[in-house]
């Protein structure tokens, strides 16, 4: 028997695999193809402070072997999502995390602070790296010093554990990572979507009608792969790997980069059922591979 | 349970320029498809799915056909296939359109180029039910025209192009005037000329098919919202549409 | 007739298409795919100042849409490729670029003095961007007052016009464009490879020998298109683009997007000939999307 | 001039586990390719070409032959190639085997593996110059064996698998001493198997074939460097190679 499960502060996975945020709404939809129970955990759509709108659209476009969206943090905002979302996935019984996103330290803050008093919220996901909103979420993300100020104030608003979502646009990962791992975050995820853009010929004028957008699936895995095992030689706390994943052999690469759990993003629009599906060949190849656990695989793409 | 089926390729022919009409078998789909709603067809190389608009379905034979233009890569790739070759799919989705047997005596389709195919199957259920059916179709020029005959089987159909190489010289609009009686319409078709449909049709009762760019295709992902006056502010074309009353949202 | 050509800084360029650095060599092995005097222009291999064997192998892997490189700047030195390789090319009468890299400022500066005194070269690309070299390379390329720096004395050391390569793997890509601006770049050369890994699922470690390699290929376009679209708001100085470019479609995406000439790299690995079939396209193309010049559609995506 | 060429997929079948025989039609290549030279495939969806080792060339039918096992993405959509279909191919690339028909009069070819493909048509046009030929070839088991009958029509042929489920129990290298005499030895396969060899027949002359990951393929890019004692210290195996003198380079 291969043991898929993962223990991570506030989580115990049953397996490593979750579907990332913004690539799963609130998991309404996917559940007309699958049971969610069969998920290692669920992470949600970001939630703001109010309800927002988002960006105009068109909001995505494809690249090669992968796509650019300027979603731009549509959502409900925190109570509706408390109130009508959360009890949805509830019923499911796999741990579920919230995506935090805010303009402000402040919004941080309060969104933390609802999802501390909220029931079923296991964990929070500090999206410090939204490229698609004007004000707030990148500057948190590429600045280790403000990165440091929103972990610390919203580790000491929540006694949810916090893993802070890394932006990849940076010149340097590990300083990031340092910053919020000394500003006590649990974990890191990452990486965010990199930031990119594509021009419409016709049009003359850049597809997305929010001009940029973030960059996600395969094509942005090498990137995803090399930023983890950087920074797994760096940090103590664990990491939740995302990038580009779409199949099992994937997953095993970012357990060897160092990830302790990951999340796939794109890959869920191409095949609805990738979560499952990944699941259940994942004992096969950690098995073809040599490893009797998730837990045997990680980091062990560091040589001694 | 939502499900992704597997459909076989029957035929694909070049109808018209650039244009593509393809049979594809699936038993349980012809079954259940409804005028409006679409496949949304992976392409191989590809990382986002294709939404096509179902054109006509045919419980009988099991096939359904799609109609499509090569405006792209995805297109292009799509009017290779060969019969025998699997499509992988995610459908029928989204909603049909809408029809009160009760108060639609008379319906009128509007269909600007590749906008015109979801009209084909409507209009067939239309006449099933009874429905007189008027048909008027803009395409840019004699090339691009196609299913004109098909259309005349359910009654009145007039065609304009743009630039007057077949039937009337102009765009659909101009057309309006001269149907005569119709209890609602159904439109489908570039949005420009939807929002001079929608304007000048102000005082009918309309429905009409509306296109944007998808991530998911199944309402998770927040790609494919147009602003309206509902209360969260905006409407999901790949669920809660493609079809919408004219009105509902903002174009 | 549509007009192809460019006049930058020391080039006039009959077309915008030139091979990209390191990816063509020195021009002799497809010099007999095809007749160079039909390239816009060359871009040599990096120059350094002593014969350099580079990293072990391997030294490239393939990624969804992209490859990954760490050559390690393998070359024979300034000295023999001024001897060697600028004559032959030299026969082709198409301008000539030499990319200089080095561990110093003090070896940039004696490359470029050195390529200054050679008759043949028409400009330097100043590469401060290399992710393959453990010293030297990438900290120019991230770090805008040593970019200033080596920018300053190489100008100071040599008549040629400069064109400075950029680094994307950076927070923030204006900043670092308009230092080497202020320095007294002629011009910008964008992207260099993004710093990515692949790792081995077998041999459990990564699988390029230097574990991290530059991504290039189709791949990395949207983020090129989105730096190039950045930068072009912000300084006056041409930009030469590159990063992805597989068709004529591609190069006008760049133009539009601000890049007044362009550079194809792994493309030319793929389809040998792609250089000049994409010359040979080029005036369909601009004129299918309402051009009667390249020069017409550079910038042109950037709305009034 | 170099060329890239199309050839055309006549054939293609499995001849082992995972293994794989293609004919390729092109008149050209199949007349100027040497034993010891590869083909640079390019494959739809893959970013870099891939290298296979010509395993023969018939000038007559205008065909080439080449082996490959499925050891990934990329020869695994090459598995399903079907006949009629197109390959975009560099080559034939790189340089021969070497052969001094003055000096060899018997060659031992040495292959382990799918290293065993580029020894066969080395054998045929060895046989074909009145050199005497022994073959030794190494396969993980039983399942991997393939075209022992073929070398055994040039001569002596010397089976082992490692797991001695068929021939000889052990490696290629266990067997070198039963060989009797021979004047050149020609090798292609792991490269563990080549440092192995190369150190046991180090008093022989040999050529062995080496495999490196590429890029361009043809000697601008610097990926498949070899170190070697030459003035440049390094030899690049897709133009300087892939056969090299035994002790040219530096394994
Ligand atoms: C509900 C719906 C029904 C449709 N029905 C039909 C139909 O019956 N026949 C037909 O020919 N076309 C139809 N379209 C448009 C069709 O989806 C696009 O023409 C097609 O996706 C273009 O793909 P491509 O690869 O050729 O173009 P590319 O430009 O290469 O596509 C790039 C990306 O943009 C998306 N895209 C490009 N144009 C459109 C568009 N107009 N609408 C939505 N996404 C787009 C593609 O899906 C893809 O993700 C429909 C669109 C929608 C939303
Ligand atoms: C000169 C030469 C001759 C060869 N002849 C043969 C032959 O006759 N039959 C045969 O089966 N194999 C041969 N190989 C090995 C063959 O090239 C690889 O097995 C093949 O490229 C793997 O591709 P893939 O897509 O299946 O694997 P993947 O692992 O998906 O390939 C990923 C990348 O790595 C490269 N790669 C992986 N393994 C190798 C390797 N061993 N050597 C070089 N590049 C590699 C691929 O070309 C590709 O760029 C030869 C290699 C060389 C260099
Ligand atoms: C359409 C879309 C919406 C996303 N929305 C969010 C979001 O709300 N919050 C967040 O932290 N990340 C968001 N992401 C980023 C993903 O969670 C993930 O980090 C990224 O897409 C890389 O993974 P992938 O390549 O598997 O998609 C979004 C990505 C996509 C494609
Ligand atoms: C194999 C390889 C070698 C390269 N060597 C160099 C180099 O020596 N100097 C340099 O400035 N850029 C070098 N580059 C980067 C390219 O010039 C180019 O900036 C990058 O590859 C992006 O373009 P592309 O996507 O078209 O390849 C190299 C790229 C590759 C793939
Ligand atoms: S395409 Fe994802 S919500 Fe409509
Ligand atoms: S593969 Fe480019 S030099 Fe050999």
């Amino acid at each position: 028997m291969i043991d898929l499960s993962v223990d991570l502060p506030g989580l115990k996975l049953k397996n490593p695999v979750m579907p990332a945020s913004g690539c799963f709404g609130f998991g309404r939809e996917y559940s007309e193809f699958y049971n969610l129970r069969q998920l290692g955990g669920v992470i949600m759509k970001a939630a703001t402070g109010e309800h927002r709108l988002g960006n105009d659209t068109p909001r995505v476009a494809e690249t090669a072997s992968g796509m650019l969206n300027a979603i731009g943090l549509q959502n409900p905002g925190v109570e509706k999502i408390i109130a009508n979302e959360v009890p949805f996935l509830a019923k499911y019984d796999i741990p579920i995390l919230a995506n935090v996103a805010g303009s402000t330290v402040e919004e941080y803050v309060a969104i933390a602070e609802r999802f501390n008093r909220s029931e079923s919220v296991n964990a929070l996901e500090l999206n410090i790296s939204c490229p698609n909103v004007k004000e707030g979420g990148i500057q948190f993300g590429t600045d280790p010093s403000m990165a440091r100020d929103v972990t610390e104030k919203v580790k000491a608003a929540s006694d949810l554990p916090v893993y802070v979502k890394l932006s990849p646009n940076v010149s340097d990962i590990v300083e990031m990572a340092k910053a919020v791992e000394q500003a006590g975050a649990d974990g890191l995820s990452m990486i965010n979507t990199l930031t990119g853009m594509q021009i419409d010929l016709s049009r003359r004028k850049p597809l997305l009608a929010n001009q940029t957008g973030g960059l996600s699936g395969q094509a942005i895995k090498p990137i995803a792969i090399r930023m983890i095992y950087e920074v797994k030689q760096h940090v103590a706390i664990p990491i939740m790997g995302m990038g580009g994943i779409l199949t099992a052999e994937d997953v095993l690469e970012f357990l060897l980069a160092g990830a302790s759990t990951v999340a796939v993003g794109t890959a869920n629009f191409q095949n609805p059922y990738v979560c499952p599906e990944i699941i259940e060949v994942l004992p096969n190849v950690l098995q073809k591979y040599g490893f009797d656990s998730v837990k045997a695989a990680i980091g062990k793409g560091h040589e001694a | 349970m939502k499900k992704r089926v597997d459909m076989i390729v029957q035929s694909v022919r070049e109808i018209a320029l650039d244009t593509f009409e393809m049979t594809l078998q699936n038993a349980e789909t012809a079954n259940t498809a409804k005028p409006g709603q679409f496949l949304y067809l992976s392409v191989e190389g590809h990382t986002l799915r294709r939404p096509i608009s179902i054109a006509d379905a045919d419980p009988e034979s099991g096939t359904v056909t799609i109609l499509f233009k090569t405006t792209g890569d995805g297109t292009k790739h799509l009017s290779m296939f060969c019969s025998g070759m699997n499509l992988d799919v995610i459908g029928p989705t989204g909603n049909g359109f809408y029809c009160d047997a009760g108060t639609v005596k008379t319906a009128l389709l509007i269909g600007g180029g590749i906008g015109v195919p979801p009209l084909y199957y409507l209009g067939k259920e239309l006449r099933k039910n009874g429905i007189g059916v008027i048909t008027v179709l803009g395409f840019q020029s004699k090339e691009y025209v196609f299913y004109e005959e098909m259309f005349q089987e359910f009654g009145k159909a007039y065609v304009a192009t743009n630039d007057g190489s077949y039937g009337y010289q102009g765009y659909v609009t101009d057309i309006l005037d001269q149907v005569g009686h119709f209890d609602h319409y159904y439109s489908c078709g570039p949005i420009s000329m939807l929002r001079a449909i929608t304007s000048k049709l102000r005082t009918h009762s309309g429905s009409i098919s509306l296109e944007e760019r998808m991530g998911c295709g199944i309402g998770a992902c927040f790609a494919c919202v147009i602003p309206a006056d509902n209360e969260g502010g905006y409407r999901k074309i790949c669920t809660d549409g493609p079809v919408f009353a004219a009105g509902e949202v903002r174009l």
